[in-house]
């Protein structure tokens, strides 16, 4: 099944807001407007369902980079999530550049549903990005690597 | 009689690592623990005690028992393989190597842990007398000898100068792979250390603990004594008096899925934990004082019942040290006395 | 254990011609709980669903996994038709391999890799999911229209039509909007008053129409069915009641310096004031600012002229709660201010006006009595000059990016309008396309050029600069003849761009309703949900959610009133059944959770409850099912994980995660 | 101490507090334990030193569900916990009489064991009523001394003042110790580059034995069940695997307890292996302030915490790659 280089494919996790962030993503779909397939969208109602356990879970169980994507601030559907989600995002990524995690590998975009062309492009610069910084080596379980 | 001076240690590491592996305490951080020797590894051979006993080079925190895979719809089983590489643990003290033998009786009779047996049979145990105990120390309640270690060599640090001396087979061994560097030595010396270390014993303040009453016969009044209700209240039900005792032998075994497979894996376990035996309908002990009163319990009765009154506890007094609310088995064993032990 | 089946959808090529669908198929029989796997050109079909419900039955599914388009597209499809075969619908999940996959993919092998592992995580998910079952909520048998224009008069009389009460709110002093300030109408060239007029009568004479002029909304919570909002009914300080609209007290005024606003600031009114003769309700209200008794404490000329004693210098705002069942938005617009484009001297010379301007001055009621004279110096001008497009379908970013869709149609109007009743008054349009679809809009855009030889050219002004003489020098470009173009005029009329009304941002985020980057009211669908809001129960009307000229915001306000009737006929709503849900044991009862709830949903009770045989009273945390959305902000907050969201539970995402990253 | 006792058996007495929650005599000069005082007599074991650096507000969780009141003996920077325990619903006030008692800063006999004083008998120098300057002990090897504040536990060097935040009477003098900057420690790190931060907290991280002492003693750390012990997040863990655990366990800890931890400094007093736990709590503290304002949990029982807040110009995550 996997394609066989040894180019480096990140393994991208993209949490996406249902009614802002998901739709963005429909909507750079139905534009054809394209970024890797290394990046794989997880539906959830609102960006401050995001639990920062589900990114630190991630990098454990292999993700290279993970985005969080939400309504903008004061589009919220639900009025106040992505304040939250805001708050907790800045600590975690705080934390992680503080143990010495590479920053770049987290990142938190707000894309309307309007916004495909700026989802497909912020997926675009994210994937470059991660290629940048190449494999995550400091998370990650030991374990989980073959 | 052999003996080889400090400055030398560092080769006779180097001679040892040469040939097998060599676990022996090592300061990282201001924390002494075993750990493998490396090159320019900072060995202590100074601090009494380990924070950790070093009960992990036989009985690992975490060890992988075997990797489940899944080819298509089909498993595959592959179990982990035993230990069969030689290995030294150098600088175990009395108690810790008392420890071992507690674990034995756990793990060497049938049914065998193969994992634990496989690294007994190529583990060969270097221990170290204790220069100057502590007023932690209980050892010479549960019957061992902090002059005279019982191992496969045993060594004394006297002026700058390590005095060995082989008692096994294996330690015979040991002792002609390295002869290279050790001298000829008498001991005379080793004597008075030893006398001097029994002296000192004599004087810490837990060395007229009694054991008295601690029997298989008292297990109900124990166990039913209002006393417990008192004893537990400071715990705070974490493990570090499990995790550090060199005796304890509660492991859960845990599944961990690494998403090509699952490895199946022990790991310690503490009874302090809530979780302790958990099971499909719940938990057997459901408050803490039973927690408590469980690993006490154990370690002065059931234990010994079960193993020709070997208690399960070997007095190194690292409870003692480390548990954050200041209770210990000390404390435990002396609340009994003072109920006159007919509780 | 689950028994899932995996449906496979081609989308006809949408799909299979970038994923190898068969493949995807394969590989998803070999994940856990997997029982079943097809593939077929239209899973959203009758004969596609009618696969998924022989499926369901056959091999006893209790879980499926749709791997097609977009969730937001066909998740409700696959969902029903679950239930139908008996399936509980929220067994279903869906991989989006189309929006996420295939569409944005070129290379199949890359796209079906994505595809399978997409797949992967749906199954992980749907591996945890469990049967929901959704609650049922009450309707309140009464809609809210914010803003009281044509589309909101519109779409207030279609519901009070059907026989449901209907509450306008209107920021300003009247109904009647922005269409109150037309003067005539295009392509039919009617008056704009006459039509409006009649409507405005209608809409406050309906017995089921409540009007709320002068009002605001402040507060809106609850949910679709249930939504209960604060309006504040702002001082008006004249008694509504007691006044019969004579209109002495705006006679006697003597502030009568402020700028009115019906007349876009081109000439005054006094501080007690309607805005227009027409205004619906008659009654005046007091400007604050203005009054010289609100400002000094003297005067009072008003109440003393007033023989019904209406004037109540003390009059305060009034909050009235109101619950309602479907909120309709109809804010309308407003032009653009022009501070970026200096260029055209909107801000130096009087004789610069927009074509909203230009609307008040032909109007017979407006500040040069429909005369059409320059407002610097009262002349007649002889050369009028239309600029299009100013703000509009800007890429620089100093405007607007779209298209204002009918600055082409009312300049064509005003040329003609002009040329009709002063044949002396040579008409120039700068422009840069004519965008004419519409039902009669070309013929009358070309009975503007052909018939009243309006001169229209393609180009734009770079610059108007105003003369010593007062004449204008605009200065321009004809690309068909590919010239300069100097031209000298005695006014000039910019098209100016429009925009939502600068207050839908404040409304949208009560409403909590989606914007978009130029605070347009976002559809839930471009195309098949056009006027309804993605947050359920709310509904769009008119330019707040695009531009529009008159006859397609009523058809609009037709068609959000026809959704909100759709919805007040029902008695009972299905709630969302993936609400959070708090584990009695795990709770410690900190209140951290109701922190952050945005809805109040969360309350404590004292409650016993048996811990593994410990029997004690403990603080927990409840969910009012009803109220709560699903949003999850508590599910985070939450260190123990007590608190989870059923639908999106943290070891559903958690299994998606894993299975990514496998 | 007499004071102390004094008042506890008067209220004991009286009828006024069905218990006293305090510290009982150790069996070796320095390990006083937590303990219940539910007689008058029994307060002969009562005692309050140098040593008592248990903070005591995390008990009064269980304490709340007895019958009658508690008299909790709080130093300063306990009664911060307590305020925040207030807040979250896990004590309850009316079932404590708090008495604040005095502060000299408390001692940790790791340290003076690493200035190698061993085989201890006796120590003077830590009673309440000394000045708290110099420790003198008796051992097996002769006697030894070192200064006071040589041997006082890290949170001491940047202590939070000497004020109790809520108490229902004072007995005992305070002095505040703070000899250090709070935050010099994360800010050492903070300028590190990632692959040394990197490298820092895997040696402190490494030596974690997942005994959970640093958690079960968190006055914060009050979850019934906590999520690494749970069945029902999928992230139960017990493995000591020297890889990702531990950074999931230390950093989620540390985010759960982010705007409610008062910085009161009991993780790092009873980490077996002495890691530097507060330099996670730290860190969020000090981002916190930072960015969203000065913020000290604990000191009233009612603040919104910065967690379950937000105002509408806060900064963008981003601002964490911005700052560098």
């Amino acid at each position: 099944m996997s394609i066989e280089t040894n180019e480096f494919r990140p393994k991208i996790v993209a949490f996406c807001c249902n009614w802002c962030s998901y739709a963005g993503a429909d909507l750079a779909g139905s534009s054809r407007l394209a970024y890797p397939a290394d990046v794989k969208i997880i539906r959830v109602p609102c960006s401050c369902r995001v639990n920062p356990m589900f990114i630190l879970r991630a990098f454990e169980k292999g993700a290279d980079g993970v985005i969080l994507c939400g309504c903008h601030p004061g589009d919220c559907h639900y009025t106040t999530g992505n304040y939250y989600a805001r708050r907790r995002m800045t600590l975690l990524f705080s934390m992680l550049d503080y143990i010495g995690v590479e920053n770049g590998r987290t990142r938190v975009e707000w894309v309307s549903a309007a916004e495909g062309v700026k989802f497909s492009q912020t997926m675009n610069e994210f994937v470059e990005k991660i290629h940048s910084l190449g494999k995550n080596v400091r998370l990650g379980d030991l374990r989980c690597k073959n | 009689m052999y003996k080889i001076a400090k400055e030398n240690l560092s080769a006779l590491f180097q001679m040892i690592a040469g040939e097998q592996e060599l676990y022996l305490p090592v300061n990282n951080n201001g924390q002494v623990n075993f750990a493998a020797w490396t090159e320019g590894a900072n060995v202590d051979l100074d601090t009494l005690k380990s924070v950790k006993s070093p009960k992990d080079a036989f009985f690992p925190q975490s060890e992988n028992l075997y990797t489940v895979t899944k080819e298509n719809k089909k498993i595959k089983i592959e179990p982990e393989a035993l230990k069969d590489q030689n290995f030294v643990v150098f600088g175990m003290k009395a108690c810790d190597v008392k420890g071992v033998e507690v674990l034995d009786k756990v793990f060497l009779v049938d049914p065998v842990d193969t994992f634990y047996a496989a690294r007994r049979a190529h583990g060969t145990i270097v221990a170290l007398a204790c220069h100057e105990p502590e007023e932690t120390c209980f050892c010479k309640v549960f019957g061992v000898d902090a002059a005279e270690p019982v191992a496969d060599v045993a060594t004394w640090m006297i002026d700058g100068e390590l005095y060995w001396k082989a008692l096994t087979e294996k330690g015979e061994a040991l002792t002609n792979a390295v002869a290279s560097l050790l001298v000829d030595a008498d001991e005379a010396k080793v004597e008075a250390e030893k006398e001097a270390i029994r002296g000192i014993v004599e004087k810490l303040p837990y060395s007229d603990l009694s054991l008295d009453g601690w029997n298989g016969d008292v297990l109900l009044d124990k166990f039913n004594s209002p006393v417990w209700e008192e004893l537990y209240k400071p715990c705070l039900a974490c493990g570090t008096c499990t995790f550090v005792c060199p005796t304890c032998q509660c492991y859960d075994i845990k599944d961990y899925d690494t998403g090509h497979g699952v490895k199946r894996y022990r790991c310690w376990d503490s009874c302090m934990y809530s979780d302790f035996t958990m099971m499909a309908h719940g938990n057997n002990r459901t408050s803490q004082m039973q927690r408590f009163r469980q690993r006490f319990m154990h370690k002065l009765v059931y234990f010994p019942a079960n193993n020709d009154g070997m208690y399960s506890c070997v007095g190194c007094g690292r409870c003692v040290e480390k548990c954050p609310s200041a209770l210990n088995i000390v404390k435990v064993i002396k609340a009994f006395e003072n109920q006159g032990g007919e509780m | 254990m689950q028994r899932i089946g995996v449906f496979v959808c081609h989308c006809g090529s949408n799909i299979a011609a970038t994923v190898d669908v068969k493949k995807v198929a394969e590989m998803a029989l070999l994940e856990p709980g997997v029982v079943h796997a097809e593939d077929y050109q239209y899973m959203c079909s009758e004969a596609g669903q009618a696969k998924i419900q022989a499926a369901i039955k056959e091999k006893n599914l209790t879980g499926i996994v749709v791997c097609s388009c977009s969730p937001r597209m066909h998740e409700n499809t696959f969902r029903s038709a679950a239930e139908k075969a008996g399936l509980n619908p929220y067994m279903v999940e869906i991989a989006n391999i189309r929006e996420h996959c295939s569409w944005i993919h070129k290379n199949v092998e890359e796209a079906t890799e994505k595809a399978v592992i997409l797949a992967r995580a749906a199954i992980a998910k749907v591996n945890l999911n469990a049967p929901l079952k959704p609650g049922e909520s009450l309707v309140t048998k009464r809609a809210l229209v914010i803003g009281g224009g044509i589309a909101g008069i519109q779409t207030a009389l279609d519901i009070a039509d059907a026989g449901y009460e209907v509450d306008i709110v209107e920021k300003t002093p009247s109904i009647g909007g922005r269409m109150s300030q037309l003067d005539k109408t295009f392509p039919t060239l009617d008056c704009s008053a006459c039509i409006l007029t009649p409507k405005m009568v209608e809409a406050a004479a309906h017995e089921k129409i409540t009007i709320y002029t002068y009002s605001e909304v402040e507060k809106v919570s609850g949910f679709v069915g249930d939504f209960t909002v604060d309006i504040r009914k702002k001082a008006r300080f004249v008694d509504a009641g007691k006044c019969t609209g004579c209109g002495v007290c705006q006679e006697k005024c003597p502030s009568k310096k402020s700028l009115s606003e019906f007349n876009r600031g081109l000439n005054t009114r006094s501080a007690i004031y309607t805005p227009f003769a027409q205004a619906i309700p008659n009654v005046p209200v007091i400007d604050t600012e203005a009054c010289i008794k609100m400002k000094t404490g003297k005067c009072g000329i008003c109440s003393k002229v007033c023989q019904a004693g209406a004037i109540d210098y003390e009059q305060k705002d009034e909050i009235l709660t109101q619950k309602y069942g479907a909120i309709v938005v109809a804010t309308g617009f407003d032009t653009i201010k022009l501070d970026n484009y200096d260029e055209y001297a909107y801000n130096q010379s009087k004789d610069v006006i927009t074509s909203l301007e230009l609307e008040r001055v032909m109007n017979a009621a407006g500040p040069t009595k429909g005369h059409l004279e320059r407002l610097s110096d009262g002349k007649h001008p002889k050369e009028m000059v239309f600029i299009q497009c100013v703000g509009s379908r800007c890429s620089d970013g100093r405007g607007k990016s779209y298209c204002s869709k009918i600055c082409c149609m009312y300049t064509a109007k005003h040329a003609m309008l002009i040329r009709d009743k002063y044949p002396d008054v040579n008409v120039t349009v700068f422009y840069i396309d004519v965008r004419t679809p519409g039902k009669n809009f070309d013929e009358f855009y070309r009975r503007a050029v052909e018939d009243y030889g309006v001169n229209y050219i393609k180009g734009q002004v770079g610059k108007v600069i105003p003369q010593p003489d007062g004449k204008l020098l605009v200065q321009g470009v004809d690309l068909l003849d590919n010239k300069q173009i100097l031209k000298e005029a005695d006014m000039v009329v910019l098209a100016t761009a429009i925009e939502p009304n600068p207050d839908v941002r404040k409304i949208a985020t009560m409403l909590t309703a989606s914007i978009d980057t130029n605070n347009f009211l976002t559809e839930s669908h471009a195309k098949l949900r056009p006027v309804e809001s993605p947050t359920a129960g709310v509904f769009l009307s008119g330019v707040c959610q695009g531009p529009k000229d008159i006859p397609e915001t009523v058809a609009q306000a037709g068609a959000a009133a026809v959704k909100a009737i759709g919805l007040l006929a029902k008695d009972k709503l299905m709630t969302n059944p993936c609400t959070a849900k708090a584990d009695e044991l795990m709770c410690n009862g900190c209140s951290t959770c109701a922190n952050v709830c945005p809805y109040g949903a969360i309350t404590y009770e004292e409650k016993e409850v048996n811990d593994h045989g410990i029997r004690e009273t403990r603080r927990i945390a409840v969910v009012n099912s009803a109220l709560c959305q699903g949003c999850g902000a508590c599910t985070v907050t939450c260190p123990s994980g007590a608190m989870d969201l059923q639908g999106f539970s943290n070891r559903q995402i958690i299994a998606e995660v894993d299975a990514i990253c496998r | 101490m007499q004071e102390l006792i004094n008042r506890a058996k008067e209220l004991l007495e009286s009828g006024e507090v069905a218990r006293v929650l305090g510290w009982k005599a150790g069996d070796l000069p320095y390990n006083p334990e937590p303990a219940y005082f539910e007689k008058a007599e029994d307060l002969k074991d009562f005692v309050y030193n140098g040593f008592c650096g248990a903070n005591l507000s995390k008990y009064m969780i269980e304490a709340s569900k007895l019958e009658g009141k508690t008299m909790v003996c709080l130093k300063p920077c306990d009664t911060y916990s307590f305020n925040q325990l207030i807040k979250e619903h896990r004590v309850d006030r009316d079932k404590a009489y708090i008495v604040g008692v005095g502060c000299k800063g408390k001692l940790d006999i790791e340290k003076a064991k690493k200035l190698g004083i061993k085989g201890i008998e006796s120590v003077s120098g830590a009673e309440m009523s000394d000045a708290c300057d110099t420790l003198t002990f008796q051992t097996i090897y002769g006697e030894k001394s070192c200064a006071y504040a040589d041997a006082m536990l890290e949170r001491c060097h940047v202590c939070k003042g000497k004020d109790h935040m809520i108490y229902d009477e004072i007995i005992g003098e305070s002095r505040d110790t703070k000899d250090a900057e709070r935050f010099a420690e994360v800010e050492m790190i903070e300028a590190m580059s990632p692959a040394e931060k990197f490298a820092f907290f895997q040696e402190e991280l490494s030596k974690c034995i997942r005994c959970n002492a640093c958690r079960n003693v968190c006055p914060a750390c009050s979850c019934r069940k906590c999520v690494f012990d749970s069945t029902k997040f999928d992230s139960a863990q017990k493995a000591n695997v020297d890889s990702f655990e531990e950074k999931m366990f230390h950093v989620i800890r540390a985010f759960h307890v982010a705007g409610r931890c008062t910085d009161c400094g009991e993780c790092s007093r009873v980490c077996p292996q002495g890691i530097r736990l507060h330099l996670f709590n730290r860190k969020y503290i000090k981002d916190i302030n930072e960015l969203y304002g000065e913020f000290q949990a604990g000191a009233d029982a009612e603040a919104r915490g910065p967690l379950t807040n937000f105002t509408f110009d806060d900064c963008e995550p981003s601002i964490v790659a911005e700052r560098g």
